[in-house]
């Protein structure tokens, strides 16, 4: 079988939990915002990798009912799983709204502390409580 | 062994090494995004991790998920990513090397590939997903709907609530997209009128006659040719979703594509009087209420929430995913154009320098 | 009939399969940017065109030669547009010509020229007045 | 021959993606993500007539078209640096022309 190799084809996961391994490392171990929503999309787009490969069946074909090919009985086609498909069909437009949200909180961000730098912002922040908390006396 | 099943032999061994060399260009191109300095070739190299992703897809018969990828990858994620790189710098500073955080990637990492051994293998036409609900859908939307597309008719129909409900975040993200960024001043038009002073044209700094955007034939003169053909197609896919693959989610983020090719050409002030700023967050919520309206009606009709089979005898689910992919397509389409805008005016509303 | 459609289609879809593969060498191993934009442009225009042709061919007469062709038409309309808008970008964007190296090309005519001077493509082809 | 095909433009991806992560500049990047769309297109056609299911022709289409916008929008950002001005501002370069990594 085309698939017998490779643990008898399980190495698709793999690849994708590499995908999903490398976005989360974007994610945590970079300071820049822009790259960490960058790597939040690496992450998201694996996942739905993830699913498809779930709904995808040996043989089959796409969830679209050809034509003329009877519906139950013997003799229906094989098709694919179409319910990863629906959810993540979904999840991709979502997906794209929640990164313009990301994307807007960095712009405002970026806006307020001049930077979208996670280490500066921090450094910032630090330094203004520090004048806060001198300024006030202890109050 | 028969023919047929030979060919399918063919078709599984000539399937099988292009998703592992698309997996390869994957695994390669994330690597490079998180080595790379620029954020903006990152944009560019995450456009073709999309594309590469909804190729993969295809391979996997996952068309309409590969259709929405396609749709929203290459074309309006790297639209959004660009307005932010307007504004925020476009290069990533130096950082340190840091151990922690690979060796927590490399813990999980590990630990997934340990749960995937309880995975079904790939393909497996015994896995348990394949034989709870996905049979009775399959064959329910050949007999109860009557439409070739059965992921159409799981979305819209039997899975009604949750699409409901994913447009309704879509319209939530568009809110606080613009709270953020705030309403007046994402406004395309006045963006415009205030940064065309203080703003210098690249063509004026080598002393050279400035030409805009719209003056360049080769591109507006494409521009006009293409941006009916996509407009068109946006609606050829809304309106044919039931058959092949495509449905409101596609059809409104292409629309949009179409409008933002038209601000990129000729000037978001002339996409603004097009379609208006106002007019696209009105629409937003216009089709999270036609949406939920259908389910309304079916309620006065006497049936529950969503239940198509009320409006009419015999095409009941016709319409009522007609309506309900349409409400879905205009919240998309108006939700993206309307991204677009205040992402692209992003760089007009520069002038204020920071808040503080 | 048909045998000749057969091969017809399999010329060309092996044909443009075959420019695919010259333009990515091409675009691999070009010197630089604006030689690159020529090997993209085979593929892009020449290789495609082919192979959708071929596609054309195999799929016979009905809604997917359509399809086909229109999947052709709007290739061939945007693919050299970006490429042209590309090369504007880049032009206007001051990306210099590279020059190939001294010690890498040598003009193997111009013995006068000394060991260390190397080939000059046309002066018009250098362009200065770039702003940065 | 459809596997013909597929292998010769998966090879073409593979190269254009080489070129698209050596750079150097930005612009060598965008030519090869341009080439690599329309090497996907090429093969979302092949592999739906090597499954047998040509019908799903409209992905490649949809793949032209939005790939084209893709591209404009890069083009205008290199050039003035933003996506809604035909104007940069003054002291900065719109600039494409410094490479990554």
């Amino acid at each position: 079988m085309g698939t017998g190799w490779a643990t008898e084809g399980l190495w698709i996961y793999w690849a994708i939990i590499a995908l999903m391994m490398t976005g989360l490392y974007i994610l945590i171990a970079r300071d820049n915002l822009v790259k960490k929503i960058i790597g939040l999309n690496i992450f998201q787009s694996s996942a739905i990798l993830l699913f498809v490969a779930l709904g995808k069946v040996e043989g089959g074909t796409a969830p679209i009912l050809i034509e003329g090919a009877p519906v139950e009985g013997p003799g229906v086609p094989l098709y694919s799983n179409p319910i990863p498909h629906v959810l993540m069909l979904t999840a991709i437009v979502v997906g794209v709204a929640t990164t313009a949200l990301a994307l807007a909180l960095v712009v405002r961000i970026h806006r307020a502390y001049g930077t979208a730098e996670e280490d500066e912002i921090v450094a910032a922040e630090l330094l203004r409580v520090a004048e806060i908390e001198r300024a006030g006396g202890g109050s | 062994m028969t023919t047929t099943d030979m060919e399918r032999l063919e078709e599984i061994l000539a399937a099988v090494p292009v998703e592992l060399v698309l997996f390869v260009l994957l695994a390669a191109t994330a690597v490079v995004i998180a080595r790379l300095k620029d954020l903006f070739s990152a944009a560019l190299l995450a456009g073709i991790y999309s594309l590469l992703s909804a190729g993969l897809f295809t391979l996997m018969d996952a068309v309409d998920v590969a259709f929405t990828e396609a749709a929203v990858g290459a074309g309006v994620t790297t639209v959004l990513f660009l307005g932010t790189l307007s504004v925020a710098s476009r290069q990533e500073n130096q950082q340190p090397w840091r151990l922690r955080p690979l060796l927590v990637v490399l813990l999980t990492g590990a630990a997934l590939v340990y749960a995937s051994f309880d995975l079904p293998r790939y393909g497996d036409p015994d896995a348990p997903i394949h034989h709870h609900i996905a049979p009775e859908y399959i064959e329910g939307v050949a007999k109860e709907i009557h439409i070739p597309n059965v992921v159409t008719g799981v979305l819209a129909s039997y899975r009604g609530y949750d699409t409901l409900g994913e447009t309704v975040v879509i319209l939530a993200a568009a809110v606080g997209v613009l709270m953020l960024l705030g309403w007046p001043g994402a406004r395309p038009a006045s963006a415009w009128a205030e940064s065309a002073e203080e703003g210098v044209h690249p063509d004026q700094i080598a002393g050279k006659e400035p030409q805009r955007m719209r003056e360049k034939v080769i591109l507006s003169s494409a521009g006009r040719l293409m941006i009916p053909f996509i407009l068109l197609f946006a609606l050829y896919v809304q309106f044919h979703g039931d058959f092949g693959p495509g449905g409101g989610f596609q059809a409104g983020v292409i629309f949009a594509a179409g409008l933002v090719l038209f601000g990129l050409l000729f000037g978001v002030d002339a996409a603004d009087r097009v379609l208006p700023a106002s007019v696209a967050e009105c629409l937003i919520a216009v089709g999270v209420l036609l949406f939920g309206g259908v389910g309304v009606v079916n309620m006065l009709l006497g049936g529950s929430f969503l239940d198509y089979d009320t409006l009419s005898k015999d095409h009941g689910q016709h319409y009522g995913i007609l309506l309900v992919e349409a409400g879905v397509g205009i919240t998309v389409a108006a939700t993206m154009t309307r991204l677009f805008y205040a992402f692209a005016s992003l760089a007009g509303a520069r002038g204020g320098a920071t808040e503080h | 009939m048909s045998l000749v459609l057969e091969l017809l289609a399999w010329t060309l879809i092996v044909l443009g399969s075959l420019f695919c593969i010259v333009g990515g060498l091409g675009i691999v191993r070009f010197p630089d940017f604006y030689t690159r934009v020529h090997g993209a442009g085979v593929t892009d225009s020449l290789g495609a065109t082919l192979v959708l042709s071929g596609c054309i061919l195999e799929a016979g007469f009905g809604q997917i030669t359509f399809k086909l062709l229109l999947v052709l038409f709007a290739l061939l309309i945007t693919s050299p547009t970006a490429t042209h808008a590309l090369v504007k970008a880049a032009y206007a964007g001051g990306l210099k010509l590279d020059i190939p190296r001294p010690e890498t090309v040598r003009d193997p005519d111009d013995a006068s020229a000394g060991p260390e001077v190397g080939v000059s493509l046309r002066p018009g082809l250098r362009f200065e007045d770039d702003h940065d | 021959m459809f596997v013909v095909a597929m292998v010769g433009i998966v090879i073409t991806m593979l190269l254009a993606l080489s070129r698209a992560v050596l750079g150097p500049s930005v612009f060598d990047r965008l030519v090869a993500v341009n080439m690599f769309g329309t090497k996907t297109v090429l093969l979302i056609v092949v592999s739906g007539f090597l499954v047998g299911r040509p019908e799903w022709i409209d992905l490649a289409l949809l793949y032209t078209l939005v790939n084209f916008v893709g591209t404009i929008a890069v083009c205008r950002f290199v050039r003035f640096g933003n996506l809604a001005l035909d104007t940069i501002r003054r002291g900065e370069s719109a600039g494409g022309s410094e490479g990554g990594a």
